[in-house]
C-alpha cells in the first residue's frame, strides 16, 4: 500500500510549531540533555502551563540548585537563577520575600532536593512559602554522572553502590506531609497532558506547591526507573480520593510500588506573604499613637 | 584635672544582677551629658557559676577604650571579683559586701585582698536591700546607689532610666527598684566621698538628642534602618543575635521584612535571592555560621549578586570561645570561599564606625555588585558608646539599584558586559526588557555558562578590577592617620576595635615623646595598598598589634606589600591591654 | 633522537567516544613499556554538544607534563577540532575523516585547515566502521586502529586492552569493537608511515607489575588503601568522584566501610566522628565541598581529631568550571575556618606524589592530631601517568594510635596534657581508663570548657606549635629543589599540578644557558619558611607559576617571608603551557 | 503539731545517695543550666537506664551539637563528644560506623534538630543507624538566649519575634514517622519515671530510635511550654494502641493539642552495620575465587 506523500517544508513546519504556542516560553538555549531524558517532557510542561496560565514572562522567576535538573532555568524564557547544590529553596523565599508580585518556581533533582537540600524543604513548606517547588526525581545523581541518590531503589547499582545499594529510599511524598505542605501532587515525565496539567495546577496554588516528578535518566539507570518500568508501576488516583483527608493521602504516599499520579492533597493557609503582612499590621499598630 | 575620667567595675557572678547594674548606670551617667564607653563580661551559660562583670569609663570627651585599672570596682560576689582586686589603680575605690551571709574561707573576702593605697568600702548591701523592699534581690540596685552616692551622682537621671528599665515588669518592681537605691544611695552619701576621683560639674554637653548611647550591634542596626534596609535574614548566634532581635522590632514598624532562617546557609542563600530580585538585603552571623555562608558568598560574587554580611567575632576556632572578643576570623573572612573571590571586607573600629559601615556597606554592596562582609566583633558589638547621630539621620547615597533605561531596537542586554569599570548594568525580575538567566557557573556576558580560556580570564579580571573602585568609595575613608605626622620611630597599623586601644597608646607615646603614629585600615579588601605603603615609608618600626594568635593581619599587609612588620598578636579572649602596645612600642623605639 | 617523546591528541564531540579512545591508547602504549601522561578534557555536561580532548604523551622516560603541541591531532568531529589544528607541531600529523558525511561549510573541514608543513591524513573512518561492524558506532576504534598503524605500534597490547575494557559488555561488543580497530589498523597500514616520529624498540622496560598507569584519584584511592583505611565517607562531586568510586569497590572487599551521606557537612563530620572513634577516616571532595567542610574542619583542629580531606580543584568562585582545572582553592584550604584554626596542608604534584601523599597524609593527621588536607586539581586527579610502585605494597609509617598505658593509681587522665610537643596522648572511646569528653569550645588539658586568658593562650600555642614537627615528617621532603644548584638567574617556586609544567620550564632554560632552578614545595602549611627563604636566598629573580588568578601562594611567600616574589597568575582552565613560563623566565634573567 | 526531728548527717546522707546509684554514670561537672529547667530531669533519666541497664562506661558515646541541651556530655560519666550546631547525627553516624560495639546516644535541642540540623535527621533514619537521638524540645532556642524554634508554639513571643510567632511548628514527630524511624517515642521531663523507662526502652532498641522529651525553659518561655501547662496537655498512649501500626502512629502524632507519652512506633529492619557486613559479604563472594 502506498500512501501518497506530500512534502513538508521546513518554514511552513517552522511556523505551525510557533503557531502551536508549543515554542513560547522556551530559550534559545538547546538543553543540554542526553536524548530521551525525561526532562524534555517537563521543559514541555512547563512552558506549555506558563502559556495556557498566560504568566507574564518578566514576573516569574525559576529557582534551581545543581544536577541536570537544574539546569533548566537556562531553557525557558524566563527571570532565571543557577544557584549552588541543594540551595534552591531558601534563594527562593528570599526572591520571594522581596517580591511577592513574582511567579517563583523552584526546580531540581531528587540528589539537590532530597540530600544536600534536605534541611530546607520542612521550613519552606511550613512557612508555606508561595512558590512552587517542581522535583525532577530519577532516582539517581544524573550530572555527576550516575551516583546513588536517597530515591535509589534498592537494589541499584551505581558507581557509589558497586554491590547494589542496600537502602530503602526516602519516602519524599510522605515526607512533604508530614512538613504541613499546602499543596501536593505527582506526575510522571511519560504522560505530558498529565505532567502539564499538574505542572499547571501547582503554579495556580496559592502558597507552597510540591510537584514530583518520577522521570528516568536514560544514560545512568538502564534497569530500574527505566520507561518501561515506570510505564507498568504508575496508576491514577484511587476513584474517590479526597484531596483534603491529610491520612488518605500518607496512606496513598505509602504504596510506592504504584505511584499515584495526580493531586494527593491540598489545604488553605496562610502564606509566608500573609505573615509578613500580619506581623507589619501588628507592629504598626503597637507603634500607633493610641488615639481612642 | 578638670576633666573626667574614670573607670568602674562592677563584678558578680551570673543572677546577681551584675550587667542590669552596669546597664542601668551606663545610661545614667550619658544622660547626665557624660561620654561613656562601657562593656560587659559574662559566661557562656545561662546560669550557674558564671563570672560577670560590666565596666565603663565616663570621660568629658570621647575616649577610645577601656583603661586597664579601674578607678571604681564594686564586688557583688567576692568569689567572683577577687581575681579582679588588682585592676583597681592606687588610691582607688574596692566596694563590697561587708557582712557576706555565706561562710567563706580566710582570705576569700574582698577586704583580707585590699592592697595597700587602695581605699576599701564595706557596704551592708544584702542588709540594706532586706531592709528597703524585704528581701535580697535588689542588692545590685543598692550597689548602684552607693556608686552615686560615693561618687556624688545626681540621682535623677538613675531614676529615671530605673523606672524606664523595669517599668514593663510593673509599678511594683519599680517601687521595690527605687527603694533598693535609694536605700544605697542615702547610706553612700554618709560616708566619706571619694575625693581623689572627680567628676566634672555635672550637666549635658551636647544638644540633647543628638548624643545617644548605642551598641555596637545597636548601630548596626541603626545603620541597616536608615540605609533603608528592606529585608534581614538571620540565624541566633553570639554575640551577632541582637542586631537581627532588634531589626526584629524595628524592621515591621517600618512595613519591612524580617525572617529567621533554619539556618545560616538559608540566611544567605535568601539574602542573596532577595538582593537578585532588587531588595536591599542584610544578614548577620560570627565564625561557625560565616563558615557555613562560605559558598554561598562565592555564588553571590559570580554572580555579581549584592549582599551585606555583619560578622561579629568572637574566640575561635570552632565554638571556642563564644562570650569572648577575638579578631581572628579576618582570614575567613578575606579568603573563606574557594576560587579566586575577592569581596570588600571593612572593619569598623568603634561604635559610630559601625553605624558609618553597616550604611556604607550597602552603598558598596550596591554599587560594586558584590557581597560585602562588615567585621565586628564581641567587644565592638557589645560595647558601649555615646556617639553623635545627625538629628537629620542617614547620610547614605543608595542610588546604583536604579531601573535600567530601556533597549534600543535590535540591541541585547548584556547581565555582565564587559563595561571599562568592570560594574554591568544590573536589572532584576520585573523588567520584560532586561531578561536575563544569572548563575554560579562562568558565563559570558549574557550570563550563559562558558568556560572558555578567554572569558574566564575576562570575567575574572572583571570581578576583580570593578572592587578597586571601592578604595576611593565616595566619603568613605579607607585609611586614616592619627597621632604624629612626618617621619616617625613607630607606626601602628591597626584595625577592627583594637584601634582604640592602638590610638590610646600612641596618645601615651606621645607623652612620653616617642614620635608615633597610628593609621587605622578600615577596608581590609581590596587592601589599600597605596595609603598603607605611604604610611610604612613614614615609620621606622611598623608595629601590627591585633587580637588573634596568627597576626592576620599582619600577614595580609605582608603578603601584599612584601615588607616586614613587627607583629603583636595576643588572645586574652579581651581587649588587648594598651599597656601591652605601649610597651611594645617603647621597645620598638628603644631598639 | 633514539628516546621517544610523542604526543598524540584525540578530539571529538560528547558521544563520539573520544574519551574511550584515549584510555585504550595510554593503556595499550603503557603495556608496551613506555612512559605516559595522559590528560582529558571533557565538558560540564553529561551529554550535548561539548568538546572532548583527550591528550597523551608517550615517552621512555617519564616526562613531567603535556607539550603544547602534539605529534599527532586525530579529529572525530571536525567542528570541535578545527580550532586545534594549530596545536599540531611543524611536521606533525591531522587525521581526519576523509568523507564526512554531515554537510559541512567551505573550510569547516579538516583538510582545509592543514597548515604548510603539518602532514594531512584523510581516513574513511565511518566508511570503514561501517564495513567492519556494519556501523559507524565503532568509528572510534578504527581511530585508534590507524594510530595504531601510522605509528607502528604492535596491536597485541591494543587487543588485550580492548578485549578487557570491553569484556563486561559482552562477546558481541568485544568482537565488533576489535573489528573496528582492525580495519583501521590495516587500513593505515597500507598508507605511509609517519617517518618523522619514531618510536624506540618497543618491550617492557621495567620489571613488568612494578610500573602500571594511574590516575591521580586512583593514586590518592591506592595510597589510602595501602595506608589500609577504614572508613570513608563522601559526597559525589566533580573532579573528586572518582577518588570514593574507586574505593567503594575496593574498601569492602577488604571488609572496611564507604557511605555515601547526604552532603559534604554530613561526610567530614563523619569523618571526624570516626577519627574520634579510633578509625583510619577520610573524605574527598572539590572547592563547593571544602567551603561546606569549613566548619567542621575547626572542630576538627580545635578537638584534635586526625582526618584527612582530599580536595580536588576545579575553576572557581562559586560552581565555576566544574570539569576545568585551577589551583584558586589554596585560600579556602589554608586559611577557610574561622578562627586561629592552622591545619596542614599538602600538595601533590604529580601522580605518584598523589599516592604518597595520601598515604604520608595519615600519617601526619594521626601523628600530630590534627586535620590533613591533601590539595589535588582537575589536572592532578585526572591525569594518567605510569608511576613505578613497591610491589611489597605501602611503606607508611602508622603508629600513632596506639592503646595508651595503664594510669598509675591516682592519676588522671589529660586528654590535651600540654606536653613539650604539644601532642597528646589520645584514647578513644572503649579505653576504661582514659574517659574523657571533647569539645569545639575552649577547654583546659582535661577536655573541660575554659576559656581563661592562659587557657586560650597556652591551647592556641600547643595547636600550632605542634605542627611545626610536620615540616620534618619522616621520609616525606616538604620541598625539593631541582634544576641547576647554588645560584640561579631565575628561581621558580612551583606547588601543585603546574610543578610539572615548571620543571619543563626550568630544563628548558637551563638549555637556553640560563642558570635556573625550581623549588617544588609539597608542604603548604605549615609553611617551610626555611627552606623557600634559603631557596630565594639563591635566586637573582624568584617567579610563582600557579593557574590562579589572584597568585595565592605568591601571596602566602609574600606573607610569611615579607620577601617580594614576581607572581605568574593565569587561569586559562587548562594547565599552564610550559612556553608562558619559559618566556617569563627570560624576561626575568634579561632584566 | 511537732515532729520530732532526727537530725540528719552529710556523710550519712552521701553515703545514700551514692549506693542508692543516682549519682553513677553522673560526672563531677554540675550541670550549668538554670534552676527549675527540664533538664535535668533528663540526665537524670539517662544515668538512671544506664545504670538500671548496666551499660559499660567506656564503651558508650553521648553526642552532642550546640545548645543549652547539647551541654549534657559534660555531665555524665561516658564518652562524649559535644560537637557543632546540628552536627550530632553525622558525627554519631561516623563512630558508629568505626566501631559496631559502642551504644551511642545523639543528644541535642529542637533548634539543633530541626533546624540546622534538620538535613541529616531523614538519613540517619533511612540508614537505621543503631543508635538513640534523645531529642529535648523546649521549643526555645535557650542557649542563645530565647529565640523562636521550629517547634515554638504559634503565638509565642521571643526576641525575634517580638510581634508573636505566626508560623505553625513543625511536627518532629509526623516527620521522623515519615522518614522511616524504626523507634519512635515520647516523654515528658515532668514524669521522671516514665521518662527514664522510655530513655532505657530507646537505648534497648537495635536501630535508630528517637525519643522526644517535651521540657519546659524556665527562664525563656513563662507562657506556653510552662510544667504547669504540658501538666495539663500530656495524656497517656491510648489504650490498645498498636506500636507496629504505623498509619496509628501517625494518626496519633498528629494530635499535637494533647501530646501522647510512650512508644508510638517500632520495627524491626536492617541497621546500617548489617548493611555493611552485607556488602562486604557481597564484595568478598564476587572476588573470592570460583571453587566449585
Ligand atoms: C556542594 C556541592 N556538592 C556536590 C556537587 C556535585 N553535584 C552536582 S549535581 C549533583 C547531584 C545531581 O543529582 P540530582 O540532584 O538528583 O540531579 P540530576 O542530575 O539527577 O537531575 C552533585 C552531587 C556540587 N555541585 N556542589
Ligand atoms: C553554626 C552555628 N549557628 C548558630 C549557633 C548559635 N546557637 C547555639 S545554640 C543555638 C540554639 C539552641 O537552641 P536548641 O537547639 O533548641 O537548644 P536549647 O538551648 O534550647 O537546649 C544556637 C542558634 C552556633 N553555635 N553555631
Ligand atoms: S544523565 Fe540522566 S538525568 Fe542527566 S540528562 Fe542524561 S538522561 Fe537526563
Ligand atoms: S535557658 Fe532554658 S533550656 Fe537553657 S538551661 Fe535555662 S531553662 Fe534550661
Ligand atoms: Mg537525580
Ligand atoms: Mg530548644
Amino acid at each position: 500500500m502506498s500512501i501518497p506523500i506530500k512534502p513538508v517544508f521546513v518554514d511552513e513546519k517552522l511556523r505551525e510549531v510557533q503557531e502551536s504556542g508549543r515554542l513560547a516560553y522556551r530559550s534559545h538555549a538547546l538543553p543540554t540533555w542526553c536524548p530521551g531524558c525525561g526532562y524534555f517532557a517537563i521543559v514541555e510542561g512547563v512552558t506549555h502551563a506558563c502559556n495556557a496560565m498566560n504568566i507574564p514572562r518578566d514576573q516569574a522567576v525559576v529557582v534551581s540548585g545543581i544536577g541536570c535538573s537544574s539546569r533548566f532555568p537556562f531553557f525557558v524564557d524566563l527571570y532565571g537563577f543557577h544557584t549552588l547544590h541543594g540551595r534552591a529553596l531558601p534563594v527562593a523565599t528570599g526572591i520571594k520575600t522581596a517580591n511577592d508580585h513574582l511567579t517563583v518556581l523552584a526546580v531540581g533533582g531528587d540528589g539537590d532536593g532530597f540530600a544536600i537540600g534536605g534541611g530546607h524543604i520542612a521550613h519552606a513548606a511550613k512557612r508555606n512559602v508561595d512558590i512552587t517547588y517542581i522535583l525532577f526525581d530519577n532516582g539517581i545523581y544524573g550530572l555527576t554522572k550516575g551516583q546513588t541518590s536517597p530515591t535509589s531503589a534498592v537494589g541499584l547499582r551505581t558507581s557509589t553502590s558497586p554491590f547494589d545499594n542496600p537502602e530503602r529510599p526516602l519516602n519524599p511524598l510522605l515526607m512533604l506531609l508530614s512538613y504541613g505542605v499546602s499543596w501536593l501532587g505527582q506526575a510522571y515525565a511519560g504522560r505530558p497532558d498529565h505532567l502539564r496539567a499538574m505542572i499547571a495546577a501547582a503554579i495556580a496554588h496559592r502558597g507552597f506547591s510540591y510537584l514530583h516528578i518520577l522521570s528516568p535518566c536514560v544514560t545512568f539507570d538502564k534497569t530500574s526507573r527505566t520507561y518501561v518500568n515506570l510505564g507498568l508501576q504508575v496508576r491514577d488516583l484511587p476513584p474517590g480520593h479526597d484531596p483534603t483527608d491529610l491520612m488518605a493521602a500518607m496512606q496513598l504516599a505509602r504504596d510506592t510500588d504504584h505511584p499515584a499520579l495526580g493531586l494527593f492533597y491540598h489545604q488553605t493557609r496562610p502564606t509566608l506573604g500573609d505573615t509578613f503582612d500580619e506581623i507589619v499590621a501588628r507592629a504598626k499598630a503597637k507603634s500607633a499613637p493610641v488615639t481612642d | 584635672m578638670s576633666k573626667t575620667d574614670i573607670q568602674i567595675a562592677i563584678c558578680g557572678s551570673a543572677g546577681d544582677g551584675t550587667i542590669a547594674a552596669g546597664d542601668i548606670l551606663r545610661n545614667a551617667v550619658a544622660a547626665a551629658g557624660y561620654r561613656v564607653i562601657g562593656f560587659d563580661v559574662y559566661p557562656p551559660e545561662i546560669r550557674g557559676f558564671g563570672k560577670c562583670i560590666s565596666r565603663l569609663r565616663i570621660t568629658t570627651d570621647q575616649s577610645y577604650s577601656l583603661k586597664r585599672h579601674s578607678d571604681v570596682l564594686l564586688s557583688l560576689d567576692d568569689s567572683q571579683a577577687l581575681p579582679h582586686a588588682g585592676e583597681v589603680r592606687d588610691m582607688g575605690a574596692l566596694i563590697f559586701e561587708s557582712q557576706p551571709i555565706a561562710p567563706c574561707l580566710e582570705g576569700e573576702h574582698m577586704s583580707a585582698r585590699v592592697l595597700p593605697g587602695q581605699i576599701p568600702y564595706g557596704f551592708p548591701m544584702r542588709e540594706l536591700s532586706q531592709q528597703a523592699t524585704g528581701g535580697g534581690r535588689s542588692r545590685n540596685l543598692v550597689a548602684l546607689g552607693i556608686i552615686a552616692g560615693l561618687l556624688g551622682l545626681l540621682p535623677d537621671p538613675f531614676r529615671k532610666i530605673i523606672a524606664r528599665k523595669f517599668g514593663k515588669q510593673g509599678p511594683e518592681i519599680v517601687a521595690r527598684s527605687l527603694a533598693g537605691f535609694q536605700a544605697g544611695f542615702e547610706d553612700a552619701s554618709r560616708t566619706f566621698k571619694l575625693d581623689d576621683v572627680v567628676f566634672a560639674p555635672i550637666g549635658p554637653r551636647e544638644p540633647s538628642g543628638r548624643v545617644i548611647m548605642l551598641s555596637g550591634n545597636a548601630a548596626v542596626a541603626r545603620g541597616c534602618l536608615d540605609a533603608e534596609l528592606d529585608t534581614f535574614f538571620g540565624y541566633p548566634i553570639t554575640p551577632a543575635t541582637s542586631i537581627m532581635e532588634r531589626l526584629a522590632t524595628e524592621l515591621p514598624k517600618r512595613g519591612r521584612r524580617l525572617l529567621q532562617t533554619e539556618d545560616e546557609i538559608a540566611a544567605i542563600a535568601a539574602t542573596i535571592g532577595a538582593g537578585y530580585a532588587g531588595a536591599r538585603a542584610a544578614t548577620a552571623t560570627s565564625g561557625p555560621g560565616l563558615a557555613l555562608m562560605s559558598e554561598m558568598l562565592g555564588l553571590a560574587t559570580i554572580t555579581e549578586t549584592p549582599c551585606v554580611v555583619f560578622v561579629s567575632q568572637r574566640g575561635g576556632p570552632s565554638t571556642g570561645m563564644p562570650t569572648k572578643t577575638e579578631q581572628s576570623d579576618l582570614n575567613a573572612a578575606l579568603y573563606g570561599s574557594p576560587g579566586d573571590g575577592q569581596r570588600i571586607v571593612i572593619a569598623p573600629t568603634n561604635v559610630e564606625g559601625c553605624y558609618r559601615c553597616a550604611g556604607k556597606a550597602f552603598e558598596m554592596a550596591e554599587r560594586y555588585q558584590t557581597p560585602v562582609i562588615v567585621l565586628l566583633d564581641l567587644y565592638l558589638s557589645n560595647r558601649y558608646e555615646t556617639v553623635t547621630l545627625e538629628e537629620s539621620g542617614h547620610a547614605f547615597v543608595l542610588d546604583a539599584n536604579k531601573p535600567l533605561p530601556r533597549l534600543e531596537p535590535g540591541e541585547t542586554y548584556r547581565r555582565y558586559a564587559l563595561t571599562e569599570d568592570g560594574v554591568s548594568p544590573r536589572a532584576v525580575p520585573g523588567d520584560a526588557d532586561h531578561m536575563h538567566v544569572i548563575t554560579g557557573l562562568e558565563h559570558n556576558e549574557l550570563g550563559r555558562p562558558d568556560d572558555s580560556e578567554s572569558m574566564h580570564a575576562a570575567m575574572s579580571r572583571k570581578r576583580h578590577d570593578k572592587l578597586q573602585a571601592a578604595l576611593c568609595h565616595p566619603d568613605f575613608a579607607v585609611t586614616r592617620r592619627f597621632g604624629a605626622s612626618g617621619r616617625v620611630k613607630v607606626g601602628l597599623l591597626a584595625w577592627g576595635s583594637t584601634f582604640g586601644e592602638c590610638l590610646e597608646a600612641v596618645f601615651m607615646a606621645q607623652a612620653l615623646d616617642i614620635p608615633c603614629a597610628a593609621l587605622k585600615v578600615v577596608m581590609l579588601s581590596p587592601f589599600p595598598a597605596q595609603a598603607v605603603a605611604a604610611f610604612m615609608d613614614d615609620c621606622d618600626q611598623v608595629l601590627v598589634p591585633e587580637v588573634n594568635y596568627e597576626g592576620q593581619f599582619a600577614q595580609l599587609v605582608q603578603g601584599v606589600l612584601a615588607r616586614p612588620v613587627t607583629r603583636l598578636s595576643r588572645v586574652p579572649g579581651s581587649p588587648m591591654p594598651v599597656e601591652q602596645i605601649l610597651d611594645e612600642i617603647r621597645r620598638l623605639a628603644r631598639g
